[in-house]
Parts: structure tokens; C-alpha cells; sequence
């Protein structure tokens, strides 16, 4: 899966994208997010208020409670501010 | 129509093909976004929009299709820039051409109601030396609630 | 600022002085109203705009100065044309820029609802070879209503 | 006084404007209304449904109960159909 990070949440993980095979038992968003919280400190930081993450796969805003295919493409990122 | 770029766009020209040759138009509502040269009381030196290439382009499609869904309008229009912009830079256009004007104004306001709280921009001001992103604004979250039908950015 | 006049003004010229050199400006909400090539199922092929030379002056300039009452506005504007019009000509343009878009969206539709009853004008239509003067909209009474504070032309 | 019509009064009452001293007991806009249908026919057409004449007494909208003044410029037009 392909995981895409903006914003300060990009900023405090330290990563703009990364590709890997979903891990076992990563089945919805929230169970990915703990997964990705155990890659460092930066996830950590950047995961410790989840309220204030919100989510898209394949481009579309969903919830933690959405359930992960092979090959999603997962975006993180604050709140949007555009407009 | 919809666009995502960074240079700036011609206000009149763009406005004008909302109406351009359909004498059906009975009027044109528009919104232009600009830069602000302060954020509370601290002077902003410059504005820098980041986005999500092909989510942005997705949910601006989706934001005029729904408000052509809502309403009896003849075009609309949404051009978004990203990159750096400095005070008093045009930042987004929303615009909404109808038969009547009580349609193109309500419409124009849910496209920029509703890109506030779903299209995937960030803004990074520049104040004093030091860069933060801004933080969301929950009028903002308020103002697209008004129009019903989906959460913005949260789980819908 | 309020204008009456004959002939047509430039759209992006008279909306980007309201924001021009301001940059505590957020926002710009701006609407343009059209001559319709059709009334009903009827074409329409021209339309002459009477006005009340010195009331309509003063109308005008007592709906923006309660707009400004209001809202917190920067600046605004009304362009009104009159004479002989042909279909796809701008009427009217109203337009409002405030640090927020809430206030200036409000205060566009708020210039162009009073307008439409308040201001002394009225539309001579030719369809079918016939001139005939317009009926007023019912709508717009109760467009302009949602407003409070004032009956239109009727008595108040 | 001075009288304007505007729109399909003037047309009616074959008159664009007129100036004359304000008769005897011709107190208010309702009293002028009843006077100037004295004047002919064209004036009865056109105040024929009074609820469809409006009033402007020195170019401010007012309601045929409206007081009048020596000098008044007053007004008679269609309900206004601009915008």
C-alpha cells in the first residue's frame, strides 16, 4: 500500500510517501495507524492526538474505521484549511 | 469547470465565460479569496498553500457536480491556486451562473462552504519570521454543516 | 460607491477596487445581473431601463450605507445601467469585500434583494414586436423581506 | 407642487411632469390621488387600483397617508422592477 503524508503530519513523521505490503492484521485505518505508531518517534508525535488526523484512501475522506485492501493508497493529514 | 494551479488567474475573463454567449443567464454570483496581511493581531509576510494532487482535483469535481445536483445553474466555476502567495494574492474563485439569482447565490456559497472543509489544502503562514499551518476553523465547519449532506473532512 | 449610467462598466476593473491596495480584504463576493433573451416562453429582444434621476441616487446610497451598518465591510459598490439593453447585457452589478466571507456574501445579497425593490427602476421588455413593462415579482418582495428593517416601495 | 409619473402611470396619464400650487384641502397623498383623478381620464386609468401606484414624496418612499407640503416634489410610479 502506498502511504502519503501532508501538512504537519508529514512534517512530524518525517516522510512525504511511502510503499509497502500491508502488514498482517492491518485491517482498517485504526489498525494502521497503531501499526505506524510503532515505526518511531515522529509517528508518535505526529499520531498522539488522533482527533486531530483525518484520513483519505484512494482519495476519498473516510473514517478509522474504514478497512484497508492490498494497494490502497492511505493520505493523512490536518484538518483541511483551503479556500 | 474546475482548476488547480499556481499562477493567477484573469478575474474578468474567467467570470465572463459563465455567461459568454447564453443571454439564459439571468445573473452571475462570484467569490474571490485573497490573502490576508494580518492573522489576529501578527503581520502575515506570505501564504503557502499545499495540496494533494488528484485527491484536489477529485473533490473540487465533486463539490460542483453536487451543487449542479442542488440547484438549476447554468455553469460554475472553481480555481484554486497552491504554492507561495503574499498579502493581498487571489487564493481561490468560486462562481455560480443561473437564470435567477437566488440559485447562483446559493450555489456560489456552498462551493466555497463546502471546498473550505473538504478540499484537501493547507495553508502555512509566515508571520514574524516563523512558518505554522493554520489551524481549521470550526465557523468554517459550521458554515458547510448549514448545507447538510456530508462532514467535510471527518469520517462521513 | 454607487454609479447610474447608460453605458457598460469593466467587470474586473470595478470589483478589484474593493480590494486593490487592502490587503485586510479576505474576501470579495460580487453578482452581475443579465438581460434574458427570454420572459416566460417568450423571447425577448430588447429591454429599456426608466430610472428616478436624483431618487435613485439617493436610494441607492441609503442601501449601501445600511449595509454597512450591518456588516463589517470594507467597501462596496453598486453599478446600475439604464436606457436600452439587449439580451445578454449586464443590468446591475453589486459587490461587497469584507475580512470574512460570511459579510460579504451577506451584504452582495443583501445590496441586490433591497435594490430590487427599493431602487426606482423599471423594465420596459419588447417581445413580438410589443413593448410591455414588467410586473413586479412577489419573490423579490419576500426576498427582500428576509432581510427586516424596511417594506420596499410600498409604505413603511 | 411638483408631479412626477413614471413608467405605465405616465403613460396613462399622458404626462411626464407638472408643477402647481397645492389645492385647497389637498392635505395629504391620498387627498392629491382623488384630485388629480378629477383631472381626466388618463389620471383615472392610471390611479384606478391605487394598491398598484406607489408614492415618493421628495424622493422617499411613503404611503398615501403622508402629509403634504407647499413645495413638494411627490412622485407616482409601478411597483419598481429594477435589478
Amino acid at each position: 500500500m502506498k502511504i502519503i503524508y501532508f501538512a504537519w503530519v508529514r512534517e512530524k513523521t518525517g516522510t512525504a510517501e511511502e510503499t509497502f505490503e500491508r502488514p498482517d492484521g492491518v485491517d482498517d485505518v485504526a489498525a494502521l495507524i497503531q501499526w505506524l505508531k510503532g515505526r518511531g518517534e515522529g509517528y508518535q508525535t505526529a499520531f498522539a492526538d488522533p482527533a486531530m488526523v483525518r484520513v483519505a484512501v484512494n482519495q476519498e475522506h473516510v473514517g478509522v474505521d474504514h478497512r484497508l485492501a492490498d494497494g490502497d493508497e492511505v493520505a493523512f493529514f490536518p484538518p483541511v484549511t483551503g479556500g | 469547470m474546475i482548476r488547480v494551479q499556481t499562477e493567477d488567474f484573469d478575474f474578468a475573463t474567467e467570470v465572463a465565460r459563465l455567461s459568454d454567449g447564453n443571454a439564459s443567464v439571468g445573473g452571475v454570483c462570484s467569490f474571490v479569496g485573497l490573502v490576508r496581511d494580518m492573522a489576529g493581531d501578527e503581520e502575515i509576510s506570505a501564504m503557502t498553500l499545499e495540496h494533494y494532487p488528484g485527491m484536489t482535483e477529485k473533490a473540487l469535481a465533486g463539490i460542483e457536480a453536487e451543487a449542479h445536483a442542488r440547484w438549476p445553474l447554468q455553469d460554475t466555476l472553481i480555481i484554486h491556486r497552491y504554492g507561495k502567495l503574499l498579502p493581498g494574492e487571489r487564493i481561490v474563485l468560486v462562481a455560480a451562473s443561473s437564470a435567477h439569482r437566488d440559485a447562483a447565490f446559493d450555489a456560489c456559497r456552498f462551493l466555497i462552504d463546502w471546498l473550505k472543509t473538504k478540499a484537501p489544502f493547507w495553508k502555512l503562514e509566515e508571520a514574524g519570521g516563523e512558518a505554522r499551518w493554520v489551524d481549521a476553523k470550526s465557523s468554517d465547519d459550521t458554515a458547510a454543516a448549514r448545507w447538510g449532506g456530508g462532514g467535510g473532512d471527518k469520517a462521513e
